[in-house]
């Protein structure tokens, strides 16, 4: 397994660091009733969206989920902007319009923050689409879940990249539920990865808690498209370690499972190999907590302080001022 | 499960829930379908237990395959069972149009009346929550529009609870829409049955009549009261049922008033408020003393913000404005 | 490739064609995708020839997944290019909703303005041609009730020729809507531009206004030519624009002649007629001498058998009997 | 591989010419325009139709497509009320409402006549759900072309149905056209066959243009059905001799392929085998032939004498009358 270099190792390390401050400071934020609506959190996850945008650069696109926070923060899409969005406020990145669930920014083409499962992939193929005709070199990424394959559009995406050789990373967030439902409830055949293989798309199954094996499969995977080789699928093998959303009782698994994964912590287990490799010490960890504590703390402040947009703008950007389009 | 408090009041959920453990029980042949309505609970919590007393077959749920599992829901149907599926939100429900409106709704038609089909398709519709433009849109006028298919909207716990039970006795496809404000409203349950051939007047007034059905219901009930406040008695009635129309109600009504306005919380071009105004303009154009008004939400995808949601969707400040427009504007 | 008759005339078919071609010389982000427009020639033979010319890469043949090559050409204008996606007809648009409204409609307004959707969808609507219940129906008025999308119905051959370039230049969704008995008919194409933000007055009249679009103009101007000989002077509105309406041009029209007929091949309940009688009502109720009347197709799937599919079908029958009446009842 | 006894063989080629013959009249009567609409027809198919369906009981349900003549014949609708419904009368199997596109018939549970493309895959699910769930022991057969694959609605059927271990035999008509698309412009992956793996649903291709082959992969994939085996897959490699509509000049295809197809008829391939084995000989197979057109005559004419629903009638079958319900 090829490992990135240690500056770039820290850095991952960091990015995770700043997801899971991010989101616990929203769960809390959400029980203060500053952020309503749905809010899904990514902690536990933290490893899969930094070990492959980590590849991406700026002609790249990113379409994620309705569980995207992780994704736009590691995209470069500010903290500010995505908490003044939680927030509702008009400077958040979609102008409080979209909420948690939709996290928009065109400078980094993030695509979303989309909310009806399944949805992002035909868009992702589009992207690329796109991208093929007019001979740029970009790799689009899509992230799913596991849940989200036994949609039909998932299947009609992947065959669509398949046939006309797209340059997508379709990567599937394997976190063993959707909602309350597990996945051998909800699929046939629960080897992910075996799925791509209908398509004869190249797929790999990654440990999806390891953001090394992350980001190692991302350098092939991305490198492979880049080659141009055609879509790649990765089924990253994780967990979510908090509830679906805010409303959910947990139900369905109990608490010992989750705690067997908890031992599996991305950032713990990472933390601790870049200490025994001597990569990481006492004070860079305090200072990626402190920095990671210190970016929630001003984006909160951010939001707090932004504004409302007025009423009287209410009916904006249902059809695109003219000035405005982007496209 | 159910619980019921010492006033005998209950719940929107509950109702709902007292109503499908009832047909689970009465009826071997019903059975429920759907994302998370198992061993989640239901999303909205309108399940929850009933997969512990009736088990996973009887209370199955699905992965994420809305055009599947509804399309699964319809040949059940046809198989003689009684399916009742919930689709988690009406937004998600476009995923399942194509098996609801080309399939459901036609194949009696199709098959020169062989085939009915007894399924009943629960969802959630609304905003309200803060839950934006891909959870918060009304389409149940859609369902309205189709030939072949009952649309039920309870907007009253006494309607969650009793509604069901002719809906599944319907041997034609029920889509059965709930608003989500509702699921915490407490009311009385009632003693059943109803009927789902009739709107009701749930305020009987004589200066306007106010037309409604679902989420809306509560707020033109308030409007009504702060009308009255302005010496302006309004009758309210919710339609209960959007398709087939009991036009007989509101015309009779508007008759007798002459003034209508109707409220909606679908975008306004092409809603079903726009039906019912066509039909009073149709059915009792010469009685009417002032154009018949609507109140719907403003034309563009629900926004998260709250300040901005709550602008979008109809308010009681605008039903009491577009009512006292209306008396205003008459002879 | 067009084939231009000595006349001039052309069918709208070739109108269509022709602009698609136009479209793909003049702008290389201009692409078509869609089920068999290449290599089979297009189902309705529209885009004939355009693949010889232009290629299989932007005349792309597309696998059965209409909710998966319809999110892919989303997709692509997001990513810059200018597709044109075909759905041969909007029944099977169904399966494509979740797309074109959960996506397209809505993502400009969700990303507070951040992208915009610059694709076109076409797709066949209608009956008249013996299809049955699951190729015949009229849904564009779904499309014309959600915000965010354009709604375009070119009912002659001009505005079959011309509304696509302006659709193209739209930055955001628009829906062209092209009536299945529309094709083979012959006209002028004229020589462009056209506007798509107005209606037109395809026949100017005083005693009455007759307003449809698509695939009712012709026989409503049928309507208007036997009403005629009856000494009732009719005036013909083509909406064209099904969304956003030009609700000025025929509140414009009704306020002169006091009367007004809607028709639309639409089922009646919910219909888009059902909206320009409430605009109307609500536009100028002072002004009307008789209730806005209605002549939609009635309320069944569309039978096979050619007397029942007449039937069920607005003619030019009921047209005339619904002026007769409206000119009648008034005052 | 296991033959069916000679009586049998005899009986399914026979079906095979009563779908053949009737299907040529079809097409002479859409020219004379009294059949109207869209007409797609089977011939060169009609082994795929003939050789499953043998296996079927009258507790067993069919799902057909727009393609469905010979299903409907094979199942046991009678010639005349499939060609009166084709003429639009009400003697027709669905009164006239349906057309050739929507032939239904109950006291066959034969369920259609979808003309939406990957359609008639949910229902198949749900018909062998319901016989699953009130212990009944039939097969639902539900037949699609290779076109319908693509369809996020086949996926999701296939899944549901191994999930749920459902008593469905799904039976992929193969023409290798969906209208003028080739296979290979609309899958990735076009073993059709392969495409089960996915759903861990045993499967195998079949030569669709040998009645024999169809007879025994169908004896199979019913049999374990039936044993409890749950939903098998059938891949049927056959072919349209015919265009795919009345309306399709066929621009996607050359002559010289067709024609090698034709040699393989499957009526007259099956023939010529019969007559070497002996169990077919001029004066059977003048009695099949005779018997075919005599059927269809008869059914022409009983289609002529038949009548047009009353107009007044027009919005009846829109809801049950109560009187009437079924299932
Ligand atoms: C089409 C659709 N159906 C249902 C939902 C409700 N829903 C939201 S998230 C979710 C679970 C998705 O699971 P998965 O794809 O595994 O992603 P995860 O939440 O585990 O990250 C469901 C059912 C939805 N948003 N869209
Ligand atoms: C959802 C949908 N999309 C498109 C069509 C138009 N159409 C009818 S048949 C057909 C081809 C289907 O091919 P296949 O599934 O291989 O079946 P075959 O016709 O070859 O038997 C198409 C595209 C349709 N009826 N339904
Ligand atoms: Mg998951
Ligand atoms: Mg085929």
């Amino acid at each position: 397994m090829a490992v990135a270099d240690a500056g770039t190792r820290l850095e991952m390390l960091r990015d995770m660091v700043r997801i899971r401050t991010m989101e616990e400071r929203c769960a809390e934020l959400y029980t203060e009733t500053k952020i309503r609506g749905f809010l899904h959190l990514y902690i536990g996850e933290e490893a899969v969206a930094v070990g492959v945008i980590h590849h991406l650069g700026p002609d790249d696109a990113v379409v994620g989920t309705y569980r995207e926070h992780g994704h736009a923060l590691v995209r470069g899409v500010s903290a500010n902007s995505i908490m003044a969005e939680m927030f509702g406020r008009y400077e958040g990145c979609s102008k409080g319009r979209g909420g948690s669930m939709h996290l928009f920014d065109a400078a980094t083409r993030f695509y979303g923050g989309n909310a009806i499962v399944g949805a992002g992939l035909p868009l992702a193929v589009g992207l690329a689409l796109a991208d093929k005709m007019q001979g740029r070199k970009a790799v689009t990424v899509c992230f799913f879940g596991e849940g989200a394959m036994a949609e039909g559009e998932f299947h009609e995406s992947m065959n669509l990249a398949a046939l006309w050789d797209l340059p997508v990373l379709f990567c599937c967030e394997n976190n063993l539920y959707a909602m309350g439902t597990a996945l051998d409830r909800s699929e046939s055949v629960i080897d992910m990865a075996l799925k791509a293989a209908g398509y004869a798309m190249p797929s790999w199954a990654v440990d999806g808690m390891d953001v090394d094996a992350v980001w190692d499969a991302a350098a092939s995977a991305t490198g492979a498209i880049r080659a141009g080789g055609g879509p790649q699928f990765l089924e990253m093998r994780t967990y979510r370690f908090r509830a679906h959303s805010m409303f959910d009782p947990e139900r369905y698994r109990d608490k010992a499972e989750v705690a067997h994964w908890r031992e599996r912590d991305p950032i713990d287990t990472f933390a601790a190999r870049l200490r025994t490799e001597g990569i990481l010490d006492d004070d860079t960890w305090a200072e990626i907590t402190r920095d990671a504590e210190a970016e929630v703390d001003e984006a909160v402040a951010f939001a707090e302080a932004g504004t409302l947009e007025p009423i009287d703008q209410l009916t904006r950007w249902v059809t695109t001022d003219p000035e405005e389009a982007t496209s | 499960m159910t619980t019921s408090t010492s006033t005998g009041l209950i719940t929107y959920r509950e109702a709902m829930r007292t109503a499908l453990a009832e047909a689970l029980r009465d009826d071997e042949r019903v059975f429920l379908m759907g994302e998370d309505i198992g061993r989640y609970g239901g999303t909205f919590a309108v399940t929850l237990g009933l997969i512990e007393e009736f088990g996973p077959d009887r209370v199955r749920d699905t992965p994420l395959a809305e055009s599947g599992f509804v399309g699964a829901g319809i040949g059940a149907a046809l198989g003689g069972m009684r399916p009742v599926v919930e689709v988690m939100t009406v937004n998600f429900a476009l995923l399942a149009l194509d098996q609801i409106i080309n399939t459901a709704a036609t194949l009696l038609h199709m098959s020169g009346g062989q085939f009915n089909v007894p399924v009943v398709i629960r969802m959630t519709t609304g905003a309200g929550r803060q839950l934006a433009a891909q959870h918060s849109h009304s389409f149940e006028g859609w369902f309205a529009h189709v030939p072949g298919m009952r649309v039920l909207a309870p907007a009253t716990v006494e309607d969650a609870r009793w509604m069901l039970r002719p809906a599944i006795d319907d041997p034609d496809p029920v889509i059965i829409v709930e608003h989500g404000t509702l699921y915490g409203a407490k009311g009385d349950p009632g003693s059943g049955p109803v009927d789902i051939d009739h709107a009701a007047v749930r305020r009987p007034g004589s200066d306007i009549t106010l037309i409604t059905y679902g989420g809306t219901l509560p707020m033109t009930l308030e409007a009504a009261e702060a009308l009255a406040a302005d010496g302006i008695d309004a009758e309210v009635i919710d339609l209960r049922t959007l398709r087939p129309l009991d036009e007989a109600t509101f015309l009779e009504s508007v008759a007798r008033t002459h003034r209508a306005v109707v409220v909606d919380e679908g975008w306004r071009s092409g809603s079903l408020a726009a039906e019912i105004s066509a039909r009073i303009t149709e059915g009792c154009f010469y009685d009417l003393d002032a154009p018949v008004g609507r109140v719907c939400s403003a034309e563009v995808p629900m926004p998260y913000a709250a300040h901005m949601e709550t602008a979008a969707r109809p308010s009681v400040d605008q039903v009491v404005a577009a009512a006292r427009e209306a008396v205003a504007g008459g002879g």
